[in-house]
């Protein structure tokens, strides 16, 4: 395996609010290669937006990287000025599809008309060079090359999606990020996007960092996952080691919570609590309060972020990409297997055999 | 709907509005009590002398005949007689027109590029003192009565560091000579300039605190959109970007001007009044005192025409800066 | 019976808990320092309205003589009058004190006029919608048109001077503003999902109305209470400057006036600037208060934080 | 407990009238009204829980609207343990406002922020007139695991999280004991943790209190959790409703198979087979004649131009698609969407998805 396209560091992001300040992100690290899909995985409020926005250089104007870095290439890019982003990385090397995407575009501005501005911005494409590629992006994502000049209120929301795919891809970036592309959407659609997303896998070779709350997207379509807890990275790996061995807790839950249509009989995991509120860098499991299996240790040291060696399904056991941030790793599985065999009864009480049919 | 159908069918409107107004006013008028008739009765005038005075100015034709001879006389530029003054209303108000005009509009233009420009730096500049506390005395000098406004600064700039004349504009001293003058030239002069520092800061500083605020909040709103956000890690120039949220900015911006402009017109009345400026608001002040109906009625119906105008101006304005009034939203 | 015995009775017979919200409603109004001066100030004036002419160190309408007989006419500031006098030698101190109260009553009386008509017109069409609604707004957007200070101008004019009747014409205008937000505001309560609940539940439309919406619009409601006071201050004093109101009321706005037709605003300023300043501080005021108090309200986070 | 009919909703429709401008009117031009539900009809019985799910647009939540009473019908009928809502008077409405409630999709928007969680709670009591509400309410409060109930009973929704208001908002549904619960999306807006644990309450709640649920959401993996049956929703018409199992596993309706097999499993290795779907939903005005589905449909026929009939394919599995039924006879099979009550046919030869 060569170098990683793309590698955060241990990095921390801080929110000045007021006189007090919250910290989103953690000493949080993965990495992405080339060509890979990976999902990062969290509850709202979790750090995965800022972490994109950081990659881009995009916080908002009261967030700060306090420590750690982000590696595009090799190059440090955690202190790079506006400037240099947009010199360097905005859209020619990372392109982002943000939350929200319908509204992400200018009401008043043809769409072509913004694609000749990123054009012109990052590349010395003539106009009409420009406004070809721009064409051939639009059909991938299955909308009408010939309406490409027309203003975003002209298309349904579905329509204006894609027609953000389509500016995200039609400079050939190296690694897109799609933020949440298809929360609020209905299946149908969402399966239609999801679709386009698979597309563009195979028509480039771009890697790919989706931020989304639903695991069941991640499974379908990335390669890796990396699931964060309130600004902690719990765990991180090939999706199906983490779907065959999840080993954080929290994972372990989360994957019980999720309702799956083939089982809809299936008990389903009560994740209990709040995931805390930062004001500093933790120095704790952030997830200890949740954890059925918190012990003390875990309130007193952050874990940190270790291969999962010992039951790797992977077969290369030694250099596992498997890794996972819990003091008691090596317990939980069986732990896990223990009180699933036990049954158990939640906070809500009540027998867990619903009536159901 | 296309631009040029928008734009015919918005002049069609204002040219019915106009007529409406003008209706509206006529009617209004004539029902009121207590106008130059009574007030000549209340005076101890004899009735037969009023019956001729309603006589000469035909007021005992059917109110139809009154309504169409007004109509048609407005339509060629004859405003009727003023009652008190015995002279064409029109020859009465014409330059009064355009010294208001040169008072308001360039008051309120001004005080909107600057309050745009100021709420701008302070809509960027969030959660800073500059914020917090910048607009306020804006806001205290806008809630001020007009000529509150005035009234300060005659005390300061005339009375206490006595810059500039307190009235007028042009000084007593002076007016035979500039009556010579061609209209325009009397706007060219130093004498001018003089008079109508003090009211322009009046009318400009009394109107500033609204485009202040409505940028302020319209800038940090439009900052907070999804497109901005798009704008920015698309990685265009700041230059460009700025451009893009100015334009959206100052849509709301370019709504209010108008309602500013015609807001404006009771407290340009004030300003008049504090500095006996010879405008359209100190004629109306006299001819209401003594119910001078022909100024009035016509004074009113130059102030809805100019609302209404207003308004039609803006909207043209928006459909060129905004598609999507004029070309219409339509979902796909 | 004590208070806590009221307090008692009240709470066990209907769980109103009105004192819990009574207690919040007022810690709300001077939640921050500004709102704290601006509501000080208002009080300030219209304890000044009150007792005014008790504490006036002269007779108001009293043409003031010195020690020779002679008329003491535009005296600056002494020990004897802190704002000197006029140039018919009346005692502007006084003159002040005394006109504290046609203008806080004036405020008063437009404010409840403005808000009563506003609200009823903007409940009335946002809550029944349909035809009425079209016809009360577009009834709005025509009033909406007119430049007050003429029109007022004008059918004070016809319709005879009072100062009374100057703040019903205001009154009778100004409720536009009102009337707009009132609704609007109605139009998105109405169609949360709260609103529709107690629909669901079987609540009637005017218990709704006083349960639901009234509460919702309450902050609102007073921020243009306030702006009414404010507007029909500012606009009635504008009249009386003007020439139009009963020159026989003596507000601050009459004062003015008076010394801007004797030509001595500049010359005499301590005759000219303190009712200014007054009236302009009271408007400033009542419009600072309002926004600063329907900010708070209307902030839902608000409770949480003063919990 | 025994099986009792509590909710028929009869050939419904709900139909509302397009918005015309000023010169619309005066010109007297007619517009089309909006089919939001169109000829929908359904038995709920006591203890039964049933889904309805379908595309945003669909007309579920008008469905959920009417049967609220909180928008009026305008065709067919829904009868309430006999009653027909279209001849309610004070008395039944009141008496339905007691026994059918509403839970709201948006815990942020469905809890007024004047109002503290006790207000929110006695309300209900007392627009019934009952006189236990503190101990209603506590009780209440318990049971949806909000406790100490002192802890909450004075506090204002905003100092709530997200899954703390949509609890209140189930205690305000379920404070009368109703008979049925109405669920607009319940946990659409919370999140995966939360969404869990509110599932579960309302799962068992339904259960232990005897009360019955019509849950109508989106998410067919969310439904299919809480729900006995499911009934699937398209513009407006039912396509097909089953128990929940068989539907999952043998949809007959192409749409209801587009429907499923969008569902993205949580499972890496599994391989999802796609239907493309293109395009989206149409809008519901002026559709005429014919199956709603038949502009996407990867079946259609040329008989799709008249409207299907709603057609029993196994026990309790209907669906209203030309494919499963038998068309020789079919000047009295097919019919413009009239009778409610579904012919025997000749169910389609096992072609499972």
């Amino acid at each position: 395996m060569s170098q990683p396209i793309l590698e955060v560091d241990d990095l921390t992001i801080e929110f000045q609010t007021g006189e007090s300040s919250i910290t989103a992100v953690s000493d949080a690290s993965f990495s992405i290669e080339q060509g890979e899909y990976m999902g990062l995985v969290g509850e709202s409020g979790c750090g995965k937006s800022t972490i994109a926005k950081a990659l881009l250089g995009a916080l908002d104007k009261n967030g700060r990287i306090v420590s750690g870095k982000i590696l595009y290439e090799g190059e440090e890019i955690q202190d790079f000025t506006e400037e240099e982003f947009n010199e360097k990385i905005r859209w020619k090397e990372i392109a982002m599809i943000p939350q929200a995407s319908m509204n992400s575009l200018d009401p008043i501005q043809p769409i072509s008309r913004k694609a000749l501005e990123i054009a012109d911005a990052h590349t010395d494409l003539s106009k009409s060079e420009a406004l070809d590629r721009f064409k051939e992006a639009f059909e991938i994502v299955g909308l009408q090359p010939s309406r490409i000049s027309e203003y975003s209120f002209q298309f349904s929301g579905g329509m204006r999606q894609r027609a953000i795919i389509a500016l995200t891809l039609f400079l050939r970036p190296t690694i897109v990020i799609a933020d949440e592309p298809t929360t609020a959407l209905d299946v149908i659609m969402q399966d239609q996007v999801l679709n386009y997303i698979k597309k563009i896998r195979e028509e480039t070779n771009s890697s790919m960092m989706m931020i989304t709350h639903d695991i069941s997207v991640v499974f379908e379509t990335c390669d890796t996952m990396t699931v964060m807890h309130s600004g902690q990275v719990a765990e991180t790996g090939p999706v199906t080691d983490l779907y065959d061995s999840p080993t954080h807790p929290y994972l372990m839950l989360l994957q019980d919570a999720f309702p799956d249509i083939r089982y809809p009989n299936r008990d389903l995991e009560v994740i209990d609590g709040y995931p805390p509120e930062l004001t500093d860098k933790a120095d704790f499991c952030t997830f200890v309060d949740r954890c059925p299996w918190a012990v003390d240790e875990c309130s007193q040291t952050a874990p940190r972020l270790e291969s999962v060696t010992d039951r790797s399904v992977s077969g290369d056991g030694s250099d596992s990409t498997h890794k996972v941030a819990c003091i008691r790793k090596d317990e939980v599985p069986q732990l896990n297997e223990e009180r699933k065999r036990q049954g158990r009864t939640t906070a809500d009480g009540g027998s867990d055999e619903g009536d159901l049919p | 709907m296309s631009r040029a159908r928008f734009f015919v069918v918005r002049s069609i409107q204002t040219v019915f509005l106009l007529w409406v107004a003008f209706t509206g006013l006529f009617f209004f008028f004539r029902f009121m009590p207590g106008d130059f008739t009574n007030l000549m009765l209340a005076e101890g005038a004899n009735p037969d002398a009023v019956a001729e005075f309603e006589e000469r100015w035909g007021l005992n034709d059917p109110l139809y005949i009154q309504y169409w001879r007004y109509f048609m006389n407005i339509l060629s530029g004859d405003a009727g007689m003023s009652i008190q003054y015995r002279r064409p209303v029109w020859d009465m108000v014409n330059t009064r027109i355009f010294n208001s005009f040169i008072l308001i509009a360039p008051g309120i233009t001004f005080a909107y590029l600057l309050g745009s420009i100021y709420g701008s730096i302070v809509g960027t500049k969030r959660g800073s003192k500059l914020e917090e506390f910048g607009i306020l005395p804006l806001i205290f000098v806008g809630s001020f009565p007009a000529f509150v406004t005035s009234i300060i600064l005659v005390i300061i700039f005339s009375s206490w560091l006595n810059l500039f004349p307190t009235s007028g504009m042009i000084s007593p001293g002076r007016q035979a000579e500039f009556a010579q003058l061609e209209w325009y030239q009397r706007y060219l002069s130093l004498e001018f300039v003089w008079h109508f520092i003090l009211p322009f800061t009046a009318v400009m500083f009394r109107y500033l605190y609204l485009p202040t605020m409505i940028m302020r909040t319209s800038i940090v709103e439009v900052m907070g959109q999804g497109f901005a956000f798009f704008h920015r890690i698309t990685g265009i120039s700041k230059r460009r970007q700025l451009a893009h949220l100015a334009r959206h900015a100052s849509l709301p911006v370019i709504t209010v001007y108008p309602i500013s402009m015609t807001r404006a017109l009771g407290g340009l009345v004030l300003i008049e009044v504090v500095f006996n400026w010879p405008g359209i608001g100190n004629t109306l002040v006299n001819a209401v005192m003594v119910r001078d109906l022909p100024i009035i009625q016509f004074v009113f119906f130059l102030v809805a025409a100019y609302i209404i105008l207003a308004n039609f101006l803006v909207d043209i304005v928006y459909g060129i800066i905004d598609p999507r009034v004029s070309v219409g939203a339509e979902d796909a | 019976m004590g208070v806590s015995a009221i307090r008692d009775r009240i709470s066990s017979s209907r769980d109103h808990y009105i004192w819990e919200d009574l207690k919040e409603g007022v810690l709300t109004m001077v939640e921050t320092r500004s709102a704290k001066i601006y509501l000080g100030f208002l009080l300030f004036v219209l304890l000044l309205g009150l007792f005014g002419p008790y504490i006036a160190p002269y007779d108001a309408e009293e043409r003031l003589r010195g020690e020779g007989g002679e008329l003491l006419r535009s005296e600056p500031p002494s020990l004897d009058h802190p704002l000197g006098t006029t140039n018919n030698g009346y005692d502007v101190m006084s003159r002040l004190l005394v006109g504290a109260q046609p203008t806080a009553a004036a405020g008063l009386l437009g404010g409840a006029i403005i808000i009563t008509i506003g609200a009823t017109i903007g409940i009335t069409a946002g809550y029944v919608g349909g035809w009425v609604d079209n016809v009360l707004m577009r009834f709005t957007d025509l009033v909406y048109g007119i430049p007050i200070l003429i029109l007022a101008m004008v059918l004070l004019t016809f319709f005879g001077m009072g100062f009374w009747s100057s703040v019903v014409v205001i009154g009778l205008i100004l409720w536009r503003g009102s009337a707009r937000a009132i609704r609007s505001q109605v139009l998105q309560i109405k169609e949360r999902s709260f609103v529709k609940a107690a629909r669901a539940t079987g609540a009637s439309t005017p218990r709704i109305m006083v349960k639901n919406i009234l509460p919702n619009v309450a902050p609102m409601a007073v921020l243009f209470l306030a702006l009414g006071i404010g507007g029909t201050i500012l606009i009635q004093a504008g009249l009386a400057f003007i020439g139009v109101v009963d020159p026989f009321v003596p507000g601050w706005g009459i004062m003015i006036r008076n010394a801007h037709q004797a030509g001595l605003v500049g010359s005499n300023w301590w005759w000219s600037l303190p009712p200014s300043i007054m009236l302009s501080l009271t408007v400033v005021c009542t419009f600072m208060f309002g926004r600063e108090y329907e900010k708070i309200a209307s902030g839902e986070q608000t409770f949480a934080e003063t919990k | 407990m025994t099986d009792e009919l509590l909710l028929q909703v009869e050939n419904l429709e709900k139909y509302y009238a397009q918005k015309r401008s000023l010169k619309e009117i005066a010109l007297r031009k007619e517009k089309d009204p909006v089919q939001a539900v169109d000829d929908v009809s359904m038995e709920v019985h006591s203890n039964q829980s049933i889904g309805v799910i379908g595309e945003s647009g669909c007309g579920k939540t008008t469905l959920l609207e009417v049967l609220m009473g909180l928008e009026p019908l305008t065709g067919g009928d829904v009868i309430y343990r006999g009653t027909r809502m279209s001849e309610f008077d004070r008395e039944d409405w009141l008496k339905y406002r007691r026994n059918v409630q509403i839970i709201f999709q948006d815990p942020f928007d469905s809890l007024d922020p004047k109002q503290r969680v006790r207000t929110v709670l006695y309300e209900p009591l007392r627009v019934h007139g009952i006189e236990d509400k503190e101990q209603r309410a506590r009780e209440m409060l318990e049971r949806v695991n909000l406790g100490p109930p002192e802890q909450f009973l004075s506090k204002y929704p905003p100092q709530l999280s997200g899954g703390e208001k949509q609890r209140v908002a189930i205690a305000r549904a379920l404070i009368l004991q109703p008979d049925v619960v109405l669920a607009d999306e319940p946990v659409s807006m919370l999140d995966v943790s939360t969404q869990a644990a509110v599932l579960k309450l309302l799962s068992h709640l339904t259960d232990e209190m005897g009360v019955s649920l019509i849950y109508i959401s989106h998410d067919l993996s969310t439904v299919s959790y809480v729900c006995d049956s499911v009934n699937v929703m398209y513009l407006g018409r039912l396509v097909e409703g089953a128990p929940t199992e068989r539907l999952i596993n043998e949809p007959q309706h192409p749409y209801t198979q587009a429907l499923i097999n969008s569902i993205p499993i949580p499972d890496p290795y599994h391989e999802r087979e796609t239907i493309e779907l293109e395009g989206a939903p149409r809008e519901p005005i002026g559709l005429g004649e014919g199956c709603r589905f038949r502009d996407r449909c990867p079946e259609r026929m040329d008989i799709c131009e008249k409207t299907p009939l709603d057609t029993e394919i196994s026990e309790h599995h209907q669906t209203a698609c030309h494919l499963y039924y038998d068309h020789e006879d079919e000047s009295t099979q097919v019919s413009t969407g009239g009778e409610s009550q579904p012919r025997e046919s000749v169910p389609a030869d096992g072609d499972d998805q």
